[in-house]
């Protein structure tokens, strides 16, 4: 203690760099003002204001006063860490200091951003500028920790952005572990019947590369399967794999599919197929499934239920079936993570006023996409809920779920097109069919997609702009009887409508999966309001996650459509092919030591580290820690009863500085204190 | 309008869920109490209780720790540790007549910086209510100034 | 169970049925209504179309008694409209401060003050549904109401407005449903269950209002409904008493009771229908009633879903699982 | 709330915002999309649907705003408050634009003079009794504004009313009454129109 206090009375050289951003802190914070009051500290030799210190001319201002005014320690108060630290060691490090002899002050996302009151915003600004100030002056100079970077991948999801990042670095040479949920990869792209604007068939374009997934060497394919547990850190990540048992013995099964044709239990497919046809107890999802051996669904199974059955076992021509497999826990390590998880569609049951679930002719985007699929449950036939009858009006509903604060805020951005799409398939279909589309605002931004709305309306669409109001089977006037009619406001025309029809299509928007913020804790993610995860950048670092090695691509991140999503598929896997390049990367020194001396053997620090990273030194009696275990999160520092664990970079000093530092407005008198 | 009290709150923010917690109330627009300055540590485990104690001899009115949701800490279990440390805080802090309002724990994952706002937020409106901490005239004064200055000197 | 009792304007005349065969069924249930002393009307829908703060201030009076005169306990209201305007009162008073402030300023001029928050109002159906529970109804049924087809109707003002915590979906709502059908009765489908029954609207623009009240007795009889059963004043009436004028206005001939669910319960415990207020209806009831059947009949419930193999398969809904 | 300091007159947007005490204000929200107009059960009837409405209050139409017929035909059944996407709080928005339109001496021109007369009779027993009285209100309502409807209620559908026993003669009073007067005098003064 005796020590440390000498210490505080060393004069260091401080610069000090308020940023503007733009208005973003200068809007509400006197920048100014802050940059004067930090010069008067005796520590600080320079205080600055700059519009943006994480411009080049910014840096360059922190590495000049480095070198023409000898600083010592460096301060910039502008956004959070977590966005621009790494800039700032790094321009100090350029300056021909240690990267780590420099503390950042939080004052946008922390200041700013989270009020209006100018007044007190300046103040606490002050008041971080001063605790990192404080705070520096105490800071040691540390070396980073070089970590090889393990050149395998782990891809979570195996829709279109996770095949298409799996491709990119197997391709490449490196090795993939792809995790799917499901038993088969495609994802919500393989449910779909056509692609906008062009048409093309999904499943044509989508299966050569599900294909190739499955054959690749450096692919290692995991369906059915779920990540567990994932430990460490990029470079080095432990992942734990639960791969559920499909009760199909992989090594034996010829996909010749006779299990399936054989098996006496049916029940709805609410899977692949959206609920809108049915499937067997093992089934595969569909014909071109990747791996082609199926999944025997135990709940669904009479076997499981009953104990009597196993035709599909009786049938198999090679002994593939195995009721008794057990799940299995795969344990790999990879140096990399993408996560690409996709989406849910929104569910309309939320919306009772349009009656999906209660009237029989309303169905879902997606039961439609099944419906006008060839190869779906109607052969491709648009028809009633009867199965038979054809339908005269069909009216599609934009916005179902989306643009709401009942339910979301945000715009899914791919609905209007899949509704003009939709439009276009019942047109071609049902020639002779009247189609309604009921639309909010039309949004085509894409290319070739307001040529494609263009086309739409030259086939006759009635293009009806009002947000539908109510779908209900109660007529009031002649011509609706049994029919569905559409309440709607003609925004248009300022006239309240009733249109009856025959089918109504809801084009519900596209949600963060129902268990986004599981997965994003298992994987140390963000998630936002809406549980779509966070990029670390919303501009400049779209598929990077502010986990270090963990990426995201694709619909987890927020609604997209297939070329985005196979954009960021690709994105991600170049950043991380990058990294493997490299082959080392440095990670932060933040990492406990003992001093020896101070030791009393107590041992309480071994039993509370989670990482086991603490042995006891029986010869000299005293705990030790292993520098390569230990991951700095400080709870040994926190709990050593002689004060002789040092947390590096947060050591009791260092925040204690940062304490009084942050108080100095309210420091009681010390005066007072013998009063 | 008569001038209010405006409490001063030490944030210890764990540097993996509240303190992005708090950043994503930034980044939201979501306006909310000015009062809480905020210290990043590793780990809600880190938070030493005399971190705590330091705070408020230091002037401050409360202290938020806040850390990632049990389960969930990125540590495997350092804010169950907090928690531990808390708990035991709370009834030293008791036993000096500091009421419970001014040491608070949170859970706060990153995505949560509504839940951390409005933490701050009612912590800030409770504290206006308690009025200032006033520590040297609360915990020092009788007995206390005695032995202040008898083990410094 | 000890509660609070907001009888409101209609209750001491207009719905004196209702009234009778609450307090008849709480007997029953062991329910208490205690009601407040020295109440005063609470302004229905005309009030704040005039002034809103003195409006607001009216309904406030009543929450400022309750507070003083009951120690907790919640606070029902069996009119819609009165429901409605006590709980909003309660809510708005609690979200905005400048209203908040001015109503308890008014309030002060007459020795009152009410602290939002103090009051938890409810709707009497709510009560039924939620404190009592359906086990302890269907325990007192002893005369089930089998065969007798029920159109449930909710109105506009139990259901909403939905930013206060509603009890209820206020789209779709089924609490009444799943209590008329613990009751043995049929409850057939009823599209416009949650729409309005045109309020005020007979004083303002009559044909407008009969139009909405046409809607509703055509859904009703387009679904087979031997009754339609309310639970407010004001639709009762409207749909009682304009039932006639409907039918003159459009040349039809609906003949359809329109009976608080309180009597319905009443009947099925086998309270006698002189003891419920039946008879105080102006179309009457009595054919309907002799539908009822002693017979539980084969098949309870309608079924919405086509059989397996032939037609495409029905999303399912939560209740039906 | 009046931190203003513009010399220039409010907009009509603004002074509806004001007369809703805070309830409308996110009136400037609305993106415009007919939920409103397409849920209104009355609907049918009205000059304006709310959408067009709310459009014409941001383009400051005060006379076309306050003369349009749409609030009175308002049921107050919150379906459009229920199902808003942007949470607008349009019942109450109605109620505001009827508290301006009598308050501007606009709502004969509305075509509409029953709603007002309606309501005035309304609270004209309820201010002075402290509860409503239906036999009362329908026949001094419709003397005072309509005789020949008052005969054809008297005949009709009241007399059948009365004969079940389900209208009163004499009007009900609260004991409380003049409590009552001094609380709703005072609420006058602090909110708008006396």
């Amino acid at each position: 203690m005796e020590e440390k206090k000498e210490k505080t009375m060393q004069k260091e050289k401080v610069g000090v760099y308020i940023c503007h951003c733009g208005t973003n802190i200068a809007g509400t914070i006197d920048v100014e003002e802050v940059k004067n009051w930090a010069a008067k500290n005796p520590n600080v030799e320079v205080s600055r204001d700059y519009e943006f210190m994480c411009s080049n001319t910014g840096q360059e201002l922190i590495e000049n006063d480095i070198k023409e005014k000898g600083l010592t320690r460096i301060v910039v108060a502008s956004c959070s860490p977590h966005m621009h630290e790494k800039t700032f060691r790094n321009a100090t490090e350029r300056g021909g200091l240690n990267p780590f002899l420099f503390e950042m002050a939080n004052i946008r996302e922390h200041g700013s951003w989270a009020t209006n009151d100018k007044e007190a915003a300046t103040q606490k600004a002050k008041s971080l500028v001063n605790g990192a100030i404080e705070r520096v002056v105490h800071h040691e100079p540390l070396e980073k920790i070089p970590v090889e970077i393990n050149p395998n991948t782990l891809i979570v999801g195996g829709g279109i952005a996770g095949i298409t990042a799996a491709l990119e670095l197997a391709n490449a040479g490196n090795h993939v572990y792809l995790v799917e949920r499901e038993g088969t990869i495609g994802g919500h792209m393989a449910q779909l019947d056509k692609t906008f604007p062009t048409l093309d068939c999904s499943a044509c374009i989508l299966t050569p590369k599900m294909v190739d997934v499955g054959q690749h060497d450096n692919i290692t394919l995991l369906t059915y399967s779920e990540v567990e547990k994932v430990d460490g850190y990029i470079g080095n990540f432990e992942i734990t794999v639960r791969k559920k048992a499909r009760c199909v013995i992989e090594d034996l099964c010829t996909a010749c599919g006779i299990c399936e044709e054989k098996c006496p239990a049916q029940v709805v497919d609410e899977g692949y197929g959206a609920g809108l046809g049915y499937r067997k107890a093992i089934y595969r999802a569909f014909p071109q499934a990747v791996p082609g051996y199926p999944v025997l669904d135990k709940e669904n199974c009479i076997y499981f239920q009953t104990g009597k059955c196993r035709a599909c076992e009786k049938f198999c021509p090679t002994d593939a079936i195995d009721f008794e497999q057990e799940d299995e826990m795969l344990n790999f390590n990879v140096g990399n993570i993408i996560v690409a998880t996709g989406y849910d569609l929104f569910d309309p049951r939320r919306i009772p006023q349009y009656g999906y679930g209660r009237l029989e002719n309303v169905f879902t985007s997606l039961e439609f996409e099944r419906m006008v699929n060839a190869s779906g449950p109607t052969g491709g036939h648009i028809v009633l809920r009867d199965g038979e009858t054809k339908p005269e009006k069909v009216a599609i509903v934009h916005c179902v779920g989306s643009r709401d604060q009942n339910y979301n805020e945000y715009c899914s951005k791919v609905c209007c097109m899949y509704s003009l799409k939709f439009a276009h398939l019942v047109h071609e279909h049902l020639p002779e069919t009247e189609v309604f589309n009921f639309y909010i605002d039309m949004r085509t931004p894409g290319k070739g997609y307001e040529e494609f709305y263009h086309r739409l309306l030259k086939e006759d669409t009635h293009f009806i702009r009002g947000r539908v109001a109510e779908i209900t089977d109660a007529d009031h006037q002649p011509g609706e009887e049994g029919k569905l009619i559409v309440q709607v406001e003609n925004t248009l025309l300022g006239k309240q409508q009733r249109i009856p029809v025959d089918m109504v299509i809801l084009s519900a928007g596209i949600e963060a999966r129902e268990d986004a913020a599981q997965v994003a804790n298992l994987f140390k993610m963000g998630c936002d309001y809406d549980g779509f995860y966070n990029e670390r950048h919303p501009k400049l670092a779209p598929v990077a996650t502010m986990t270090d090695g963990v990426f995201i691509a694709g619909a987890c991140q927020g609604p997209k459509d297939i070329p985005e999503t196979v954009a960021q598929g690709g994105a991600a896997a170049s950043q991380i092919a990058s990294l493997i390049g490299q082959g080392t990367m440095m990670m932060e020194p933040v990492r406990a030591s003992i001093r020896e001396e101070d030791c009393s053997g107590c041992r309480i620090c071994n039993n509370l580290c989670p990482y086991n990273a603490i042995e006891y030194d029986e010869e000299k009696e005293v705990s030790k820690v292993i520098t390569a275990l230990c991951q700095g999160c400080g709870t040994c520092v926190a709990a050593c009863p002689s004060g002789a664990i040092d947390g590096a970079h947060f050591t009791n000093l260092q925040v204690m500085s940062e304490l009084q530092g942050l108080l100095w407005d309210v420091q009681p008198a010390p005066e007072k204190v013998t009063a | 309008m008569s001038e209010q009290f405006e409490p001063v709150i030490v944030g210890f923010l764990c540097n993996w869920c509240s303190y992005r917690a708090a950043d994503l109330a930034g980044t939201s627009r979501i306006k909310y109490a000015p009062n809480m300055r905020a210290i990043r540590v590793m780990c809600s485990g880190r938070v030493d209780p005399q971190f705590v104690l330091k705070a408020l001899r230091n002037g401050a009115d409360g202290v938020l720790i806040a850390g990632c949701h049990p389960g969930e800490c990125h540590y495997v279990n350092g804010n169950i540790k907090a928690l531990r440390r808390y708990t035991m805080l709370k009834k030293t802090l008791d036993q000096w007549g500091i009421e419970e309002e001014r040491v608070q724990l949170l859970w706060a994952s990153a995505s949560e910086g509504t839940k951390l706002a409005e933490k701050v937020n009612s912590m800030t409106e409770e504290l206006r209510e308690l009025g200032p901490l006033r520590w040297h005239e609360k915990v020092l004064a009788d007995n206390g100034a005695a032995h202040v200055p008898v083990k410094e000197a | 169970m000890k509660f609070g009792y907001y009888p409101g304007c209609s209750i001491d005349r207009n719905a004196r049925s209702y009234h009778i065969s609450m307090m008849a069924i709480a007997e029953r249930l062991g329910l208490e209504f205690e009601e407040m002393e020295d109440w005063n009307c609470c302004g229905a829908t005309e009030y704040f179309a005039i002034n809103d703060i003195p409006a607001y201030t009216l309904v406030s009076r009543n929450l400022a008694l309750a507070s003083q005169q009951y120690s907790g306990e919640k606070l029902v209201a069996p009119c819609s409209a009165c429901f409605l305007n006590l709980k909003k009162t309660d809510h708005v008073m609690g979200e905005y401060k400048e209203i908040n402030q001015k109503v308890n300023t008014a309030l002060e001029a007459g020795g009152l003050a009410y602290q939002p928050g103090t009051v938890s109002v409810h709707h009497l159906l709510e009560v039924i549904v939620k404190d009592v529970g359906l086990e302890a109804i269907e325990e007192q049924v002893k005369k089930p109401l089998y065969e007798l087809r029920i159109a449930p109707y909710y109105g506009c003002m139990v259901p909403r407005p939905a930013d206060m915590e509603s009890f209820d979906d206020p789209e779709h709502p089924t609490s009444m449903d799943k209590l008329l059908e613990s009751l043995g009765a049929i409850v057939v489908d009823f599209p416009l269950k949650a729409q309005c029954c045109g309020g005020h609207m007979t004083q303002i623009s009559e044909e407008t209002a009969l139009e909405l009240l046409r809607r509703l007795l055509k859904n009703a009889d387009d679904y087979g409904a031997d009754m339609i059963s309310t639970l407010c004043p004001m639709c009762q009436l409207n749909l009682d008493a304009y039932q006639g004028a409907v039918n003159a206005h459009f040349g039809t001939d609906y003949n359809i009771p329109v009976i608080y669910f309180t009597q319905l319960i009443g009947l099925a415990f086998g309270i006698p229908e002189n003891e419920l207020g039946f008879g105080k209806e102006i179309v009457s009831a009595k054919p309907a009633l002799e539908k009822i059947s002693d017979e539980a009949p084969q098949e309870k419930k309608r079924r919405r879903r086509p059989g397996r193999r032939t037609g495409l398969p029905m999303p399912s809904m939560p209740e039906e699982g | 709330m009046t931190q203003t300091l513009s010399a220039r007159a409010p907009s009509l947007f603004e002074e509806v915002v004001a007369e809703t005490s805070g309830l409308g204000e996110n009136l400037n929200t609305c993106i415009q999309c007919g939920t409103c107009g397409g849920s209104c059960p009355s609907g049918d009837d009205m000059d304006h649907t709310p959408r067009e409405i709310f459009a014409m209050i941001r383009e400051d139409m005060r006379e076309e705003v306050l003369t349009s017929n749409t609030p009175w035909y308002c049921v107050s059944c919150y379906y459009c408050v229920a199902r808003c996407p942007q949470d607008i709080h349009i019942t109450d928005i109605m109620y505001a634009l009827k508290r301006k339109a009598i308050e501007a001496g606009y709502y004969q021109k509305a075509g509409k003079d029953k709603a007002p007369e309606f309501s005035e009779t309304f609270i004209d027993f309820v201010e002075n009794n402290g509860r409503s009285f239906e036999l009362g209100l329908a026949t001094r309502y419709h003397l005072r504004y309509h005789p020949l409807d008052a005969f054809k209620m008297a005949t009709g559908m009241g007399l059948k009313l009365f004969t079940k026993g389900r209208m009163d003669l004499i009007p009900p009073k609260i004991e409380g009454i003049d409590q009552l007067k001094a609380i709703l005098k005072k609420s006058k003064e602090l909110g708008g129109e006396a």
